[in-house]
């Protein structure tokens, strides 16, 4: 006893050095609680959850991305994915702290604190194997999203945060639900263990995919995805921009690393009775239809960026769909392209917000008096329309063509229907994302006078868009990056 | 000889979506997170019941446990939201709260 | 049928109950107790399934703890409109369609042979202390989420409130 | 094509992309230019492309005559197939740089002059500026898709700036019919792209023309891509919207319609002319000599000046493209190259006469078409300077001896000469004979109308030369179309851009063409000696000329003339009438696609999307009980749909 015990406490021991990231994202959480106890000047916190967010990001990479181990028991694994989106979350907040830095709202410690709660919580999401730390992590984003989501204070912003709330307690007590069968079928909560894998073979009975399925729900409804993503338009509608980005690109990312790794589990490397590609198809395509579709005729910019953010879950969820390793490594690139072009539109919202623009309509004329915005918006937005010459096309352009060898591989006429029905959304998504430079540029609207461009938001805005530009010219800066990360299951 | 775990599992089931129903059903948003905690509970029940079968570790027990912890977080976060949103519209009606749409 | 199968049964036969009353229920107060009466009743259906830990978490924790946030919740939401306690029913279609569907599905499931095993009585020794090692080694990590949880859970309610008296609405 | 030297001298790479991209910096200050300053884009946007001359120069001359170089640039990767952006160094691309980016620079600092006081300067030099910057791309890149790119560009930018003056409505039109003529053959050409891309998996022309084998597809690709061709270069059938094109700025035709953007149709055929097989050449050949005839036989007839200088240029174009038929590449790219400035410098001096009368007109408040060459004369008191111009660019054009036309046509003469004899090449000999014979004649047509005898329409105001700025870059295109620019000897086309052939300059042919110019010089000169207005001129003037004794020249005069005016009459009126009834009824046609099938589709599809729309967001009534109702109800059918 004495020496299993023993063994395990090495294990552990052993297991945090891996664990330095979220060490230091922990430790930085109650630095900042601490911090609040004092009357500390926003400066002061803003840097130091940026530096937690550097940090963190720093350590992540110093494990580098081709290594593998498996920490405490069994309870997660650091490889390759889990590293890569760990970055990308620590980038996301750490662009979100920027982003804050003139919201008078979010001058309070504990905003920072939440911040940092949702980043280690998708640290921790997106490295787990096991139910267990999936709940525990999932959990960890929700409560601190659904405070974040109400962090206006207004009226609107405590519905937000209500349904948030609502929507996210159920979502998670189904998938708990369906956690507890898989437990019980399994006898096991770590999923990609070799007992999970052989009980499974073992015990092929309907009730696998139904608890399967409502553990998929969970996760849908954290990456915003139909059929759970109802409460997306009104939380983020209500939320302050720079949250909203936030929400909709760290939590996504962080449900869809652990929901790529739960498929290929319950996948069964092709041996599960149940066909989780056409799973995935069909959910991947009414995500992208209801999202397009839902966007057209809105009018208020931030909810018709909700509409995309689910359409755009959608399009992430192709690399899924594919099941190869390549669309994973495409994935992971159309997750990048899609973290730095949706924070580059909501920075310009955000800044077009404070000039008091928050209809579609108000941007009439936009493009006369704040030129140099007006372009940067509609740089993101061909960005996410995927048109070149923009990143954008590119990663749209990569993940289908790893579906399309999914295709030639499989032959399967459903992936091609995929193809297919996602290239027309494509064109779908035309309509309402050129929408507003429509507005912007070929509306006239009163004329104003000439304001100043120059803001320290419009430079954060710039240098995403030169990003986005960069990458479309130099893909292969970011893809011999993530070519490094040998995945497997 | 003890009941089968089937019935504890029709129990849960049945507790599962009750609470469901409670959460679709009540016209207040203290009684959606009382059905919240049925569906919780159901879902212990299973944890607890399927122990049964794999004495060996207590996993499932340990689960139950980290569910309970969850549940209370949860609890304390959905009142205080609860609260502000009635500050905001004098009303728990969940209907009623309703201005965010379209 | 010897005692211990009827004490199950009772308690199973409460719990259920309780939860319809609940269903059925127009009083908020009302249904929060007989919320807490489900609660007990599954409190002791763990005792009897070998999880006396569990029981005494729920019964402590649950019963003693977050029931007693929600009827506050309750009172006070009830004394701020100076309304009856009385709710009204919403979506009864909808909610009856999707609770029978799925519990006909999932009652067709758990009749799988696979849940079927037959029962052997096991004794699980020292499951108390086990618990307690398993918390400090096999499930240190998730120990420790949980205390931040905790703590993110605690922020979140103290930013939502804090705000709530520096600005009045 | 040679080893290739995979070359990475960074000097020399440093000038390649200071040629390309400066233009581009150009087109960028100009568009950040704000419109108080708009003057300072007549500044920078010269001098920029100066800098870019001299790195092209720079480049030329350090790379003259090595082995052609490939830089390669991986773009990005498809799977495992690369898609590459690379830029192929070799004389022919060196050379076609410096020339695009010499007469860009030279059209740049005339259109300073010619320009100035234009409501929208801002736009002009920032197309004129991108429009370099795409034909430099299409002259370096190797990739067929990126040469697509770059050739869509150029389209776009040619349409953008005949279309400058907004106001002008025949402008508008004009615009339109190019674009739209051009992407009808860019059609062709996206589908050869396609066959060429499905069938060998690669866009790399290098890479593609070192397999040197040949296969069953590459008639249809090769002839799709001279659809593409066709439409830029102003070939036949699709020639119609180039003189339309004149309608844009002069300093714009000039560079554009005559010096680059049409030959860029050449520049690909030469190319990729190994790809062609030999039936896609004899295509090419007949297409080729079709417009060199049919080009020259209107300029005969036309009587706005710069309508005569686009069917010259269409004809010139017919004549290199016929050289590539049959095989001389090299002839092509050399009359390419001594066209690009003799033409531009035709065209220019042309706009000068254009702008003096134009201001002599302002001043004296006296109004006629002064691009009418029946309202012109006796300009050469006035205007000395760009009547010099005029002279030596026609003479070029004509192609008389110790001037580059001269040179160039004769190497066409000579390859011609050289082929197998067979039906085709005699007939291209004839045609080619007939052609250096009539643009002889509308050559000196233009120049006696314009410049000699008394003004017809005489202005109170005498106009003057235009500014120096204006001048400087007119006298040194004249000077570039000397024989100089071709080699030392005057007569040997042999020189230093054509340092071997592998045919040579026959003496014979020289002594032909050099009586036959002289011949064509004669007849122009009893036909438009006393130049009449009307177009009964030129067989008057042929019986004029049998008066004074040459009979039998008269004679070829007059069947010539008539044949012509027939041809005029019957064929091209009738071409011009059958395109236009084409025209219309294809304008028909695609009008009621456009309203019926294509507004339909769009109304329809806005319609169905509306109503998608609407359905989707009824579920979004912004009650949460009702959205976790739908979200539960979706998994159950999701369940119930996988169980089966």
């Amino acid at each position: 006893m004495a020496q299993q015990w023993n063994n395990q406490l090495n294990d552990i021991a052993g297991s945090l050095s891996w664990f330095i990231p979220e060490l230091i994202l922990a430790l930085f959480l109650l630095l900042l609680i601490a911090l609040a106890l004092f009357k500390t000047n926003r400066t002061v916190l803003l840097t130091c959850c940026m530096a937690g967010f550097i940090l963190s990001g720093v350590g992540v990479m110093a494990t580098g991305l081709s290594t593998q181990a498996t920490l405490f028991g069994g309870m997660t694994r650091v490889d390759g994915l889990a590293s890569y989106l760990k970055i990308l979350i620590d980038l996301a907040g750490f662009i979100t702290c920027l982003m804050s830095f003139e919201k008078p709202s979010t001058h309070r410690a504990e905003y920072f604190a939440l911040l940092m709660a949702v980043v280690l919580g998708g640290h921790l999401l997106v490295a787990s194997t096991h139910f267990l730390m999936i709940f525990l992590s999932l959990e960890l984003i929700s409560l601190s999203s659904y405070v974040l989501a109400g962090y206006s204070f207004t009226k609107a912003g405590s519905e937000g945060s209500l349904k948030y709330f609502l929507f996210g307690s159920v979502a998670s007590a189904v998938m708990l639900y369906g956690f507890s069968f898989l437990y019980g079928i399994t006898g096991t909560l770590d999923f990609s263990s070799q007992v999970f894998f052989d009980q499974l073979i073992a015990k092929d009975v309907p009730m696998v995919l139904f608890a399967a399925l409502m553990v998929l729900a969970g996760f849908l409804y954290k990456i915003a995805a139909a059929p759970m993503h109802p409460w997306a338009p009104d939380v983020y509608e209500a939320s302050p921009i720079p949250v909203m980005a936030f929400l909709s690109v760290a939590p996504k990312l962080a449900g869809l690393g652990v929901l790529l790794k739960f498929v290929l589990a319950m996948n069964l490397f092709g041996q599960s009775s149940a066909d989780w590609q056409a799973i995935v198809c069909a959910v991947l395509l009414l995500t992208i239809t209801i999202g397009n579709f839902s966007a057209l005729r809105q009018q208020n910019p931030k909810r018709l960026m909700a509409y995309s953010s689910i359409a755009q879950s959608g399009f992430l969820l192709v690399g899924v769909a594919a099941f190869l390793p390549q669309g994973v490594h495409f994935m992971l690139f159309y997750a990048s392209v899609y973290l730095i072009m949706n924070f580059a539109v909501f920075v310009y919202l955000d800044f077009f917000e404070k000039k008091s623009i928050t209809s579609i309509a108000g941007f009439s004329g936009a493009g006369k008096n704040l030129t140099w915005p007006s372009i940067g918006l509609l740089v993101g937005l061909i960005a996410l329309t995927g048109l070149p010459p923009t990143a954008g096309f590119t990663a749209k352009l990569f993940i289908f063509s790893a579906l399309w060898q999914s295709y030639e591989l499989s032959g399967r006429a459903l992936l091609l229907w995929v193809v297919v029905i996602g290239l027309l959304n494509t064109v779908v998504s035309l309509f309402y994302y050129l929408r507003i430079p429509y507005f912007a540029f070929l509306k006239s609207g009163e004329p104003a006078e000439k304001q100043n461009n120059i803001t320290f938001q419009n430079l954060l805005g710039f240098i995403l868009v030169l990003l986005l530009l960069t990458l479309f010219f130099i893909p292969g800066i970011l893809m011999g990056w993530i070519n490094k990360i040998n995945f497997v299951l | 000889m003890m009941p089968s775990l089937q019935h504890l599992l029709y129990l849960a089931a049945f507790l599962f979506c009750t609470g469901l129903a409670v959460v679709m059903v009540k016209r207040n948003t203290i009684m959606m997170l009382l059905g919240i905690e049925l569906m919780l509970n159901a879902s212990n029940l299973n944890l607890v019941a399927f122990n049964r079968l794999y004495p060996a570790s207590l996993d499932g027990q340990m689960f139950a446990l980290f569910v309970i912890i969850v549940a209370v977080c949860e609890a304390a976060v959905g009142l205080a939201i609860v609260l502000r949103v009635y500050q905001h519209y004098q009303t728990s009606v969940p209907d009623e709260i309703s201005e965010l749409k379209g | 049928m010897n005692t211990l199968t009827f004490i199950f049964y009772f308690f199973m036969l409460t719990a259920a109950a309780s939860a319809t009353g609940i269903l059925l229920s127009r009083n908020v107060f009302k249904a929060a107790l007989m919320l807490l009466v489900c609660l007990l009743s599954i409190a002791a259906l763990y005792v009897l399934s070998f999880a006396e830990f569990v029981a005494i978490t729920q019964i402590l924790v649950y019963a003693g703890g977050v029931l007693v946030v929600i009827i506050f919740g309750i009172m006070l939401t009830s004394k701020l409109s100076g309304k009856p306690l009385q709710v009204g029913h919403t979506n009864i279609f909808a909610a009856v369609l999707s609770g029978i569907l799925l519990f006909a599905l999932l009652a067709n499931f758990i009749t799988d042979d696979v849940f079927a095993v037959p029962q052997h009585a096991v004794e699980t020794q020292g499951a108390l202390q086990t618990i307690g090692t398993n918390f400090m080694t096999a499930y240190s990590l998730p120990f420790e989420i949980a205390g931040i949880l905790l703590l993110a859970a605690l922020i979140g309610a103290a930013a939502i409130t804090s705000f709530m008296k520096s600005k009045k609405v | 094509m040679t080893a290739l030297s995979f070359h990475t001298d960074p000097t020399l790479l440093l000038c390649i992309f200071a040629a390309l991209l400066l233009p581009l910096l150009s087109f960028g200050a100009s568009v950040l230019t704000p419109r108080q300053y708009s003057w300072l884009v007549s500044f920078n946007a010269p001098l920029l492309l100066l800098v870019s001359a001299i790195c092209a120069a720079v480049a030329l001359t350090s790379r003259w005559n090595d082995d052609p170089a490939l830089f390669q640039i991986t773009w990005f990767t498809v799977g495992d197939q690369p898609l590459s952006a690379n830029i192929l160094l070799t004389n022919t691309s060196l050379l076609m740089l410096v020339v695009v980016s010499v007469i860009s620079f030279l059209v740049h600092l005339y259109s300073t002059g010619y320009m100035a006081g234009d409501n929208d300067l801002k736009k002009y030099f920032a197309m004129l500026g991108f429009f370099t910057f795409s034909m430099q791309g299409i002259v370096l890149a190797d990739n067929l898709l990126i040469l697509f790119v770059f050739w869509e560009l150029v389209g776009f930018s040619s349409y953008m700036l005949i279309g400058h003056w907004t106001e002008k409505l025949a402008a508008g039109q004009a615009s339109k019919k190019a674009f739209i003529l051009n992407r009808i053959g860019d059609a062709g050409f996206l589908v050869g792209l396609m066959i060429v891309w499905a069938n060998t998996g690669t866009l790399g022309i290098t890479e593609l023309l070192s397999s040197g084998s040949t296969y069953q597809w590459q008639t249809a690709a090769s002839l799709c891509i001279f659809c593409g061709v066709i439409g830029k270069s102003a070939q036949f059938p699709l020639f119609s919207w180039l003189p339309d094109a004149m309608e844009g700025p002069t300093p714009v035709s000039a560079l554009i319609h005559a010096a680059t953007m049409v030959a860029a149709g050449v520049y690909l055929l030469v190319r990729i002319h190994p790809l062609f097989t030999p039936m896609a050449l004899t295509v090419v050949a007949v297409t080729g000599m079709a417009t060199a005839i049919i080009g020259s036989l209107a300029a005969l007839f036309q009587y706005d000046i710069k309508r005569i200088l686009a069917y010259s240029t269409m004809s010139q174009l017919g004549l290199m493209v016929m050289a590539i038929g049959i095989g001389i590449v090299n002839a092509a790219l050399l009359h390419l190259f001594t066209h690009a400035f003799f033409k531009a410098c035709l065209f220019l001096s042309a706009g000068s006469v254009i702008h003096a009368l134009h201001r002599a007109q302002l001043r004296a408040h006296h109004h006629f078409d002064v691009q009418d060459i029946r309202n012109l004369g006796g300009l050469r008191q006035n205007l000395p300077v760009t009547f010099l111009t005029f002279l030596l660019g026609g003479a070029s054009l004509a192609g008389i001896p110790f001037f580059s036309g001269f040179l160039s046509k004769e190497a066409i003469l000579a390859a011609v000469w050289s082929t197998d004899s067979s039906v085709l090449s005699w007939s291209l000999l004839v045609a080619m004979v007939s052609v250096s014979f009539i643009t002889v004649l509308y050559t000196f047509r233009m120049i006696w109308y314009i410049f000699m005898g008394e003004a017809r329409k005489p202005l109170p105001v005498a106009p003057v030369e235009p500014p120096v700025i204006m001048r400087m870059p007119v006298v040194l295109l004249a000077l570039c179309s000397l024989w100089l620019v071709v080699s030392w000897n005057p007569f040997d086309f042999i020189g230093w851009l054509l340092p071997e052939a592998y045919y040579t300059h026959v003496a014979w042919v020289t002594a032909f063409s050099v009586v036959w110019i002289a011949a064509a010089l004669g007849v122009s000169y009893f036909v438009f000696r006393t130049a009449r207005f009307d177009s009964n001129a030129i067989l008057e003037n042929a019986f004029y000329v049998d008066a004074a004794g040459s009979k039998v020249l008269g004679k070829i005069v007059q069947i010539s003339a008539t044949t012509a005016s027939h041809i005029d009459r019957k064929w091209i009126d009738g071409l011009i009438h059958g395109s236009a009834y084409a025209h219309i009824t294809i304008a028909h046609i695609t009008g009621w696609v456009d309203r019926t099938l294509v507004d339909g589709f769009v109304n329809g599809v806005a319609y169905l999307s509306k109503g998608i729309g609407a359905f989707t967001r009824s579920f979004q009534a912004g009650k949460i009980q009702v959205y976790i109702f739908w979200a539960i109800l979706a998994i159950i059918i999701f369940l119930i749909w996988t169980l089966k």
